[in-house]
């Protein structure tokens, strides 16, 4: 058995990413979307501290700091629209929002 | 002096354009008395600057002067510059000279038409470009004139545009002339190519090699073709001969329709360089000759007649060019300006006598109505049978004479001429047997007002009459060089057989047409060539058009159309894919991604990158 | 087996299987619970990976404040009842979606691998971080000083945030059922 | 030496009228458009005045101006005008295009007219900036903004094919323009590959491709003449044009007719013969060919067309063709003929259909199918009309004349039989300009003319300056025709 190693959690990012990714793509509740988007983000999180643990550098922690403030906002603003839909749609489901086709 | 000869029309043209423009807008009428007196005045003046001008040419030289520079480009460079030697001199003073007196007949002739003032512009105008022509030292200042004259011959011919008929009449001869001009233009680029210069003085000492010398001489001579009516662009003039009488006069007469002779006799050095080109153009005047006077024999209209003649007595002038008698055909020129100009007033003032009855079996007996026009008509009639002493003698007996002995005459050539000349004796005569002999076969009233014209009418009528009949004592009036003679067949010989012939087409003529009680023939198209030429031209250029449209319509819009239908197709196959759901687009990014990562990732292996 | 290794395997199979209960499960709220169970997987590799700051952070924010938000609004919206949403969309769909995924899934997995042989460009290793004072303090230290701008400019960014959000919550809706 | 300042300054002045035509009252709009075109004219003149009245190339040559602004250098885009011999007058057909376009009265000024006369100082600016710009991708941004405006102009007051013409119009526009680009990265990667910078500058490609293989140019050469020639257009490229001319309100035709397609014609002179010599001259013989065919084509379309715009239509791209015959012929001589002509045919064109109008909007309609005979009643309009056909046949004397035998005497000296061929269509431009001139002007008033057209008014006083100014270029062009070749 080997050691742990940084770059081992690039991959277990990967697979969180992924995961993330196909929620996105497949779930139409859109509360479950958005928590598949903080998965993403998460993920990529994981991906700039170990890349920052294997550079020797602090750069990857300083913008994880932002990147989690922007996912605060994000989800803050991605609640209010999911609400504002909830109101006029009464659903919170993906497919109702089609106005652009055609 | 030359310039000023040049500007006087133009002053002219400008002043009556304006005013009459002016006027039209405003509902006004120009009188026509004045703005003819500003023509005509101009006219003088411009005749009074070509004497002087004459009178200063020094003998054996000519006189240039530069006005501005046209334009340059590269090696080119066009100056706009008027040269008047013995030649151009003489051009300008038949222009000037015959220019005025058909001002001033216009005056009267014209006093009832409302667009007098337009009318006297145009003739203006037409006078300065004609003046252009002669006078110009480059060719592109030669062909300024050119088309300048074809223009005013067009707004001419058309003047009374109401009729569709004198409408086409005009574009005809403009477009006829176009196909001209093309020569012309293509001409000088020959011209261009070989000389390095567009100068005349340049041009006339050029040395063609053979080929490139026939196909010059030959362009130009389509362009001469164009402008005087010769086989195969003749058609126009009869046509043409919708315009006002005065104007068919002098421009469809005396001068524009001789600028072609006048371009032959200004680059004869290069003309003369090509044999076949000479003979070219002898056969084509010849022949021009003979078939106009065989039509002018079957015409009715006393303007159509003449119309046809001037375009057979064209053929004599280019006739004579061709056999390299350039000096006589000059001549020519001058004395066929008086005496045809002369016949076409006469006839001028025989139609407005009669209120604009053209058809010569409708007249006769007029004699005793208008004895000036009659007289002078005579001087007219006389002049082109060639009976001596009057002026066409001279100049016509010497085109027959160098047409037999110049070493690029020839037999058949005189011959054609000799049949031309018996057929124009009878065709004249029967015009002036069915005009002013026997009794009158118009309505009574009509003859019982016809009188004869005013002073303004008569007095041209008068000059040109004297001219007519004195002109050709002045001998030959260029000294252009003589060519070889081949022959040596006496000038008296040629002088009794010319007259003989032209005694002989008269009494033809008199036989049949003096009985007074001429029984109408039918005007017959002989030839059809104007049918043909509408069928086979006018057809042709509408057939190649309507082929355009439907290449235009089947090809080019069809393939307009078919990109359109590609752009649709592909446009809706990709519809296909906008299902307007965020994920589904999310799916295509991943795998639009998936593949461009993987393609680069392949890059990256190749290059060892990875 | 040592300790990092064990703590690795650990927290990296929970986050896995965390994140596709997330996406897998019919009720939000068990999704959501799940999400709070990722996140604390996440804080957990974070210290392993010696990010302190970072890993209180992602336990404060997101354990804290954006899986409160989330739950609240599950609550508010009375979605705490299973969907179907995942069966609505089509087997073709579902199988290139995960296919698709698996591919880039092997790509980026192929990608981060070559990282395995990278040299560090920085000079800030765990020794020096140590006599820095640690990790939060170098961190702090930048953040306040370089980043200092970026850092202000995050104000920005949540003061946008919390209009956007306090006017879509506030807008009266069209539907004559009036606010929830 | 003139400061760069003029350059800025005739690029944002058609701006600052455009932001002026925003607070200018609706009614007062045409009087605004017409007063600042022409003042934009004169100033166009005025700052231009070194080269366009200088007495020779030799003496404009001290007041070209070449300026370059940097922009991205790293990418090496930068922003590149040069004022010559060639824009210098571009400048000036544009300013005065906009003019007689604003000088039209019509629906545009009732409907929607600050639009109508924002979108005109737009179209100005666009073209001030494509004629001047010496930098690739700046070129390619003003001639796409171009299209902005002239999409407006169909689209808003077109006729009634609006939708079909303008997708047309895009079409080729865009067709062209996207290989075009093309041909311009084509051209900056060989740039990039043989100095290793990005640069987008023409002086800077001139440099690399003068070096290159000229097997290596013939796409992007292709690329470049394909955008132009559907520009200007050249058969077979010209399919788009007939639809959109008809389409287009009569702004929309004269400027399209005037100066659009002269930015094709400055396209070719600023970077076709320059970049590709080599490549042009290989295929000289079919360039010319096409040049010439345009000619008698278009003429023939011409002689069968039956409305007055349709012919002007075609009458434009037979006359282009002269143009380009003149072009291809590949000389500097040809080029500055080229150049001549194309002033000539802006003024020309500019003036027929802005007098077509003037028929139009008097009779109500164009076409030619009968005499109508207006010339009694409007005898200044037509006079202006024959002036201008006279001017279209391109009699000596005018402007035309010697542009056209200075084209055909340089092409000649390239290809005797194109030429040849080319001047069949100045015969044909005599059959159907005069058929045209016939079938509006001569003929029996009574026959076909609505009657109430002899109780509206001749042309008004400005209309008659207007034609007065646009004839007055064209008669002292054909005095002194070396005003306008500076190149």
């Amino acid at each position: 058995m080997t050691a742990f190693e940084p770059w081992m959690l690039l991959v277990v990012s990967v697979l969180v990413f992924c995961v993330g990714l196909l929620g996105l793509i497949l779930r139409k509740n859109l509360l479950v979307m958005l928590m598949s988007i903080e998965l993403m983000l998460n993920a990529v999180n994981l991906c700039f501290v170990t890349f920052s643990k294997m550079h020797h550098l602090l750069d990857g922690h300083l913008t994880v700091l932002f990147v989690m403030t922007v996912a605060a906002a994000e989800s803050a603003v991605g609640l209010g629209l999911v609400i504002a839909m909830f109101r006029n749609l009464r659903s919170v489901d993906s497919d109702q929002i089609q106005l652009l086709r055609d | 002096m030359i310039t000023s000869m040049i500007l006087f029309p133009l002053v002219g043209f400008v002043i009556n354009g304006l005013w009459s423009l002016g006027s039209a807008r405003s509902g006004r009428r120009v009188p026509p008395s004045v703005s003819g007196a500003i023509a005509t005045l101009a006219m003088a003046a411009a005749f009074v600057s070509a004497l002087v001008a004459r009178s200063q040419l020094p003998s054996d030289g000519a006189i240039e002067v530069e006005c501005f520079r046209w334009f340059t480009l590269g090696t080119l460079a066009v100056d706009f510059k008027l040269r008047l030697d013995a030649l151009s001199s003489l051009f300008t003073l038949v222009i000037t000279g015959v220019g005025t007196l058909i001002h001033l007949y216009s005056i009267s002739y014209m006093s009832e038409d409302e667009g007098a003032g337009k009318y006297f512009a145009y003739l203006n105008l037409f006078c300065f470009m004609m003046l252009n022509l002669v006078l110009g030292s480059t060719l592109p200042q030669v062909f300024l004139g050119w088309e300048g004259v074809g223009l005013a011959s067009y707004l001419l011919i058309g003047f009374w545009y109401r009729e569709e008929a004198n409408v086409s009449a005009g574009q005809k001869a403009f477009v006829m002339n176009r196909i001209g001009d093309l020569g012309f233009l293509i001409a000088m680029f020959i011209g261009f190519k070989y000389s390095g210069s567009l100068d005349l003085a340049v041009i006339e000492k050029a040395v063609l090699p053979g080929a490139v010398a026939t196909s010059f001489v030959l362009l130009v001579f389509l362009a001469c073709t164009g402008k005087s009516a010769q086989i195969p662009l003749f058609t126009w003039l009869p046509d043409a001969m919708a315009g006002p009488t005065p104007v068919s006069a002098l421009i469809h007469a005396a001068t524009m329709v001789t600028s072609g002779v006048y371009l032959l006799a200004r680059l004869s050095p290069v003309i003369s360089q090509s044999a076949s080109g000479m003979m070219v153009i002898a056969g084509v005047g010849a022949i021009t000759a003979l078939i106009t006077a065989v039509i002018a024999c079957f015409q009715r209209d006393i303007k159509k007649v003449l119309a046809y003649s001037t375009v057979s007595q064209l053929g004599f002038m280019f006739a004579a060019c061709g056999v390299g008698a350039f000096g006589a055909g000059v001549f020519h020129v001058m004395t066929h300006a008086f005496f045809k100009a002369l016949l076409f007033l006469g006839a001028g003032s025989v139609i407005h006598a009669l209120h604009g009855e053209q058809d010569v079996f409708k007249m006769g007996g007029l004699k005793s109505k208008l004895p000036v026009t009659f007289w002078t008509f005579t001087a007219g009639w006389a002049a082109i049978l060639g009976l001596p002493p009057f002026s066409g003698f001279f100049s016509k007996d010497e085109i027959l004479h160098q047409a037999l002995v110049s070493r690029s005459g020839s037999g058949w050539v005189f011959g054609i001429l000799l049949i031309a000349a018996v057929l124009t004796a009878f065709y004249m005569t029967r015009l002036y047997l069915l005009v002013f002999f026997g009794s009158p076969r118009m309505e009574k009233s009509k003859f019982d007002h016809a009188h004869e014209s005013p002073a303004p009418m008569a007095l041209p009528l008068v000059l040109l009459g004297a001219l007519s009949l004195a002109g050709g004592f002045a001998g030959e009036p260029v000294h252009l060089p003589h060519p070889e003679a081949a022959l040596s067949t006496p000038a008296w010989v040629i002088m009794i057989v010319s007259v003989v012939v032209a005694v002989l087409g008269a009494t033809i003529a008199y036989r049949r047409y003096a009985g007074g009680s001429a029984s109408a023939e039918p005007a017959t198209d002989v030839f059809r060539i104007d049918a043909i030429y509408s069928r086979v031209f006018g057809g042709g250029l509408r057939a190649t058009a309507s082929a355009t449209g439907w290449i235009e319509e089947r090809v080019v819009q069809g393939l307009i159309r078919m990109v359109a239908a590609l752009t649709d197709l592909s446009g809706n196959m990709i519809r296909v894919l906008q299902v307007g759901s965020a994920q589904a687009y999310l799916l295509m990014m991943v795998i639009a991604l998936v593949v461009m990562v993987l393609y680069f990732l392949k890059g990256m292996v190749q290059y060892g990158n990875l | 087996m040592d300790f990092p290794l064990l703590a690795f395997s650990v927290f990296s199979t929970i986050a896995i299987l965390g994140s596709l209960l997330v996406i897998l499960k019919k009720n939000p709220v068990s999704s959501a619970f799940a999400l709070v169970l990722v996140f604390f997987a996440f804080a957990g590799l974070y210290a392993l990976l010696g990010a302190h700051l970072v890993a209180a952070l992602q336990i404060l924010v997101y354990a804290g404040a954006i899986m409160v938000l989330f739950v609240f609004v599950i609550m508010l919206l009375n979605q705490d009842e299973p969907t179907h949403d995942l069966e609505a969309t089509g087997m073709i769909y579902r199988g290139v979606a995960v296919l698709a995924v698996a591919a880039l899934s092997a790509v980026l997995i192929r990608a981060v691998l070559s990282s395995k042989s990278m040299t560090p460009t920085g000079t800030l290793t765990d020794e020096k971080i140590a006599s820095l004072g640690g990790n939060m303090k170098a961190i702090s230290e930048q953040l306040f000083t370089d980043r200092i701008f970026h850092f202000e400019l995050t104000s920005f960014l949540l003061l946008g945030a919390i209009v956007a959000t306090v006017t879509l919550a506030k807008r009266k809706g069209h539907s004559e059922e009036g606010g929830v | 030496m003139e400061t760069s300042s003029s350059l800025s300054f005739l690029l944002t002045v058609p701006l600052l009228a455009l932001l002026i035509s925003w607070v200018i009252p609706k009614a007062l709009q045409r009087l605004y458009a017409i007063f600042g075109s022409a003042m934009i004219l004169a100033l166009t003149v005025y700052e231009t005045s070194g080269i366009i009245f200088s007495v020779s190339t030799e003496a404009a040559k001290a007041f070209f101006v070449d300026q370059r602004l940097e922009w991205v250098p790293e990418l090496g885009l930068s922003a590149g005008f040069r004022l010559d011999g060639y824009s210098a007058w571009f400048l000036v057909l544009s300013a005065l295009t906009t003019l007689v376009a604003f000088c039209v009265r019509g629906v545009w000024y009732r409907k929607q007219p600050r639009l109508f006369v924002s979108m005109g100082f737009f179209l100005l600016f666009a073209l001030n900036s494509a004629f001047l710009a010496t930098d690739l991708i700046t070129f390619y941004l003003s001639y796409e903004a171009v299209f902005i405006p002239m999409i407006f102009m169909v689209g808003i007051w077109g006729e009634n094919q609006k939708a079909s013409s303008v997708f047309r119009f895009f079409l080729m526009s865009f067709a062209g323009s996207i290989l075009m680009l093309v041909s311009m990265f084509w051209l900056m990667s060989l740039h990039h590959g043989a100095t290793g910078q990005w640069s987008s500058h023409l002086s800077d490609i001139l440099g690399s491709v003068s070096s290159a293989q000229a097997g290596d140019l013939v796409w992007p050469c292709a690329g470049f003449f394909l955008a132009f020639a559907l520009k200007v257009p050249l058969v077979p490229f010209h399919g788009w044009l007939k639809d959109v001319y008809v389409n287009a309100p009569m702004p929309g035709t004269i400027w399209m007719s005037a100066i659009l397609s002269k930015l094709g014609v400055a396209g070719i002179i600023r970077f076709v013969i320059p970049l590709f010599p080599a490549v042009l001259r290989e295929y000289q013989g079919i360039l010319l060919a096409l040049s010439a065919l345009s000619v008698v084509y278009a003429a023939l379309l011409a002689v069968r067309s039956d409305q007055g715009k349709t012919l002007l239509a075609y009458s434009s791209i037979s006359h282009l063709g002269f143009v380009m015959l003149g072009l291809f012929s590949l000389s500097q001589e040809g080029v500055n003929a080229a150049m001549l002509l194309s002033v000539g045919h802006a003024v020309t064109s500019g003036l027929l259909f802005f007098l077509l109008h003037q028929v139009e909007e008097r009779t109500g309609d164009t076409s030619l199918n009968e005499s109508k005979g207006l010339a009694s009643s409007f005898p200044v309009l037509f006079t202006g009309i024959f002036l201008a056909v006279l001017a279209s046949v391109s009699l000596p004397g005018t402007l035309n004349f010697g542009g056209e035998f200075l084209v055909l005497l340089n092409a000649y000296r390239a290809s005797a039989l194109c030429t040849i061929l080319a001047g069949a269509g100045v015969v044909l431009g005599a059959v159907y300009m005069l058929r045209f001139f016939q079938r509006l002007g001569l003929g029996s008033p009574g026959s076909a003319g609505p009657v109430e057209a002899a109780l509206k008014k001749d042309l008004s006083m400005t209309d008659i300056l207007m034609v007065a100014l646009l004839v007055g270029i064209v008669i002292y062009g054909g005095i002194n025709p070396g005003i306008f070749m500076k190149g």
